[in-house]
């Protein structure tokens, strides 16, 4: 029971981040700040779902993968916010 | 949702068939040959809506077996032919430096 | 859920119509490995799990990277602007308005009914050794179109490789990104392996594992990463070491098993397995090779 | 539970409603392939959901393709180098 209302509250956090990163998407104003859109709010968002689902995982094996799975998920947003946001940048940075 | 009293089944099928002739008619109609590749996939993924659309689930809510290892088939099928068609544009491409077929092209775009 | 499904149905037909609509090819292609994306959810719901499981790593993932990298190729050129000219509309736009309505009126009057293959699958799954029915079906109950269907692959490549492939410069090597495929691309070998063998008994398979796989070695390719291990799987034996394999077994089985493409009873599961480890290899060699990859 | 995940999946999908706007309006295609990636991670939650609401381990299998494959459109995306695009391109 007190699971169920742990997992429901890391649920609306996990919402509010979502939502939070979708509006930025739209909202901010140009590509270079909307990659924090995607890199932060969005991977918070996964995070507390994530968080939420592995206290209701049926396995340790089911657990871990959810974990992975948010790792992995973070990992290549942020590359792939560095290699975008090196693509709008027209500066190389110093050797 | 509408007047037809819609399951889940209905909306994909619906879905798949206003996907298979979209692609469809883009795929006759535009000249760029990568438009076309695009428009051909997007009538295969039509295509396989319809076809497992259409197959009663199993009882665990399963999708038919069989309709699924079709779908399977297609979708490696689909994209051996979208890769080759990608690579006889490019060389095209390369040729002649168009991207549509000469027959194809609009009036006045064709250099 | 159905509010979900209504939802992601109108998500996916905007993205196609934007799809096919966009004023270049570049955003053409990346609006469609966004469908692709979408579309594996909708096969979720739709129950397809193995079919979404292949639509993910192949139609978003390998179908995205080869349409992009052909883009890149026609948004350089100076007839690039052909394919701003969208589809002129109205003809052909009727005529396909008329078939959806003819087609959408036939499939109405449909009932969808469970066929005698479905239940013949179901009746035999047990007896064919195998626990997963779409396994079963692709290499057991079905194999002769599994085995055409490499051929068929095969002969992509084959056509593919006529003419002569496109030279791209070797990428640049940036630290950050090596660092990250560098523990990137083991894990995702390690995913395909795992994806090969929940296929005999869940969701999974040669072609996900595959997808996978050549996922895997697109990542290390983009980055530059093991440029003697990509070599390897350039080599034409790699190709055809499935279909050989397949063909080897499937024969043998008329001496073992009284028919051909038949397996002995009590090895089905371990030689379906060996058949698919095989034909990933195989797959994934092939998909690689469909991108006409050259290094200057 | 199950109310709390059906609600969640909702939430989730309307997000990709939302993002759509985005991926349709651009104006760069850096932006594009930026709510696709959204789209990604999005994805990812929301078949980690379903996973647990349908207790169908094999979405989670999805869930870490999706995951694993996201970064190789990127890398596509920008694989030639350093070409300047992005904020300054209005259509």
């Amino acid at each position: 029971m007190f699971l169920d209302a742990l997992s429901t509250l890391l649920f609306v956090l996990a919402t509010v981040f979502f939502c939070a990163g979708t509006i930025g998407l739209l909202r901010l104003p140009d590509t270079l700040c909307r990659i924090h859109a995607l890199t932060k709010a969005d991977n918070l968002g996964l995070g507390f779902a994530a968080l939420a689902l592995i206290i209701q995982a049926e396995s340790l094996a089911a657990a871990g993968q959810i974990i992975l799975i948010w790792l992995l998920a973070l990992v290549a947003s942020a590359t792939a916010g560095y290699r975008v946001a090196r693509r709008c940048v027209p500066v190389d940075p110093p050797p | 949702m509408s007047a037809i009293a819609m399951d889940a089944a209905t909306l994909w099928w619906v879905l798949g068939t206003a996907l298979t002739f979209l692609g469809l008619g883009v795929m006759l109609a535009a000249p760029a040959l990568l438009r076309k590749l695009l428009a051909f996939n997007v009538m295969g993924s039509g295509v396989f809506l319809v076809l497992l659309a259409l197959r009663p689930r199993g009882p665990d809510g399963v999708a038919d077996p069989i309709a699924q290892a079709l779908v399977l088939t297609g979708i490696v099928i689909a994209i051996a032919s979208t890769a080759l068609g990608l690579m006889l544009a490019r060389r095209y491409h390369l040729a002649t430096g168009r991207d549509s077929l000469p027959e194809d092209a609009p009036e006045g775009t064709d250099d | 859920m159905n509010a979900v499904d209504a939802l992601l149905a109108l998500v996916l037909l905007a993205l196609a119509v934007a799809c096919l609509w966009a004023k270049t090819a570049r955003t053409g292609s990346l609006l469609f490995i966004t469908f692709g994306l979408l579309l594996a959810l909708a096969w979720v719901r739709l129950g397809a799990i193995d079919v979404a499981l292949a639509e993910a790593a192949i139609g978003a993932g390998i179908a995205g990277a080869l349409l992009l990298d052909a883009a890149r190729q026609f948004e350089h050129s100076p007839a690039g602007q052909n394919s701003a000219r969208a589809p002129s509309p109205w003809p052909p736009s009727l005529l396909m308005l008329f078939l959806a309505a003819v087609l959408l009126y036939a499939l109405s009057t449909i009932q969808p009914l469970a066929g005698d293959a479905t239940l013949a699958v179901s009746a035999a799954l047990e007896s064919s050794e195998i626990a997963h029915p779409v396994t079963a079906v692709l290499l057991v109950f079905r194999a002769y179109d599994t085995l055409l269907e490499i051929a068929v692959l095969l002969v992509a490549v084959l056509a593919a490789q006529a003419a002569p492939s496109a030279i791209r410069a070797s990428p640049k090597y940036d630290p950050a990104l090596a660092a990250v495929v560098g523990w990137m691309v083991p894990i995702a070998v390690l995913v395909a392996v795992y994806l090969l063998w929940a296929g005999s008994s869940r969701t999974g398979g040669a072609f996900q594992a595959a997808a996978v796989l050549a996922g895997a070695i697109l990542l290390a390719r983009f980055s530059g990463q093991w440029p003697d291990a990509d070599r390897l799987w350039q080599h034409a034996g790699v190709r055809v070491f499935g279909l050989v394999t397949f063909i080897v077994v499937g024969l043998s089985g008329a001496f073992t098993a009284g028919a051909v493409l038949g397996y002995p009873a009590g090895w089905t599961g371990g030689l379906v397995l060996g058949i698919e480890a095989a034909l990933m290899l195989s797959i994934a060699a092939s998909l690689l090779a469909l991108f006409g990859w050259k290094e200057r | 539970m199950n109310t709390v995940y059906t609600l969640f999946a909702l939430v989730l999908v309307v997000n990709l409603g939302v993002g759509l706007l985005r991926v349709l309006r651009g104006p760069s295609d850096a932006d594009r392939l930026l709510a696709g990636q959204l789209f990604a991670s999005t994805g990812v939650a929301l078949l980690l959901t379903l996973s647990a609401a349908g207790s169908l381990p094999s979405l989670r299998d999805i869930a870490l393709v999706f995951a694993l494959l996201g970064l190789l459109v990127v890398l596509a995306f920008v694989h030639e180098g350093d070409a300047i695009e992005g904020s300054d391109d209005v259509s």
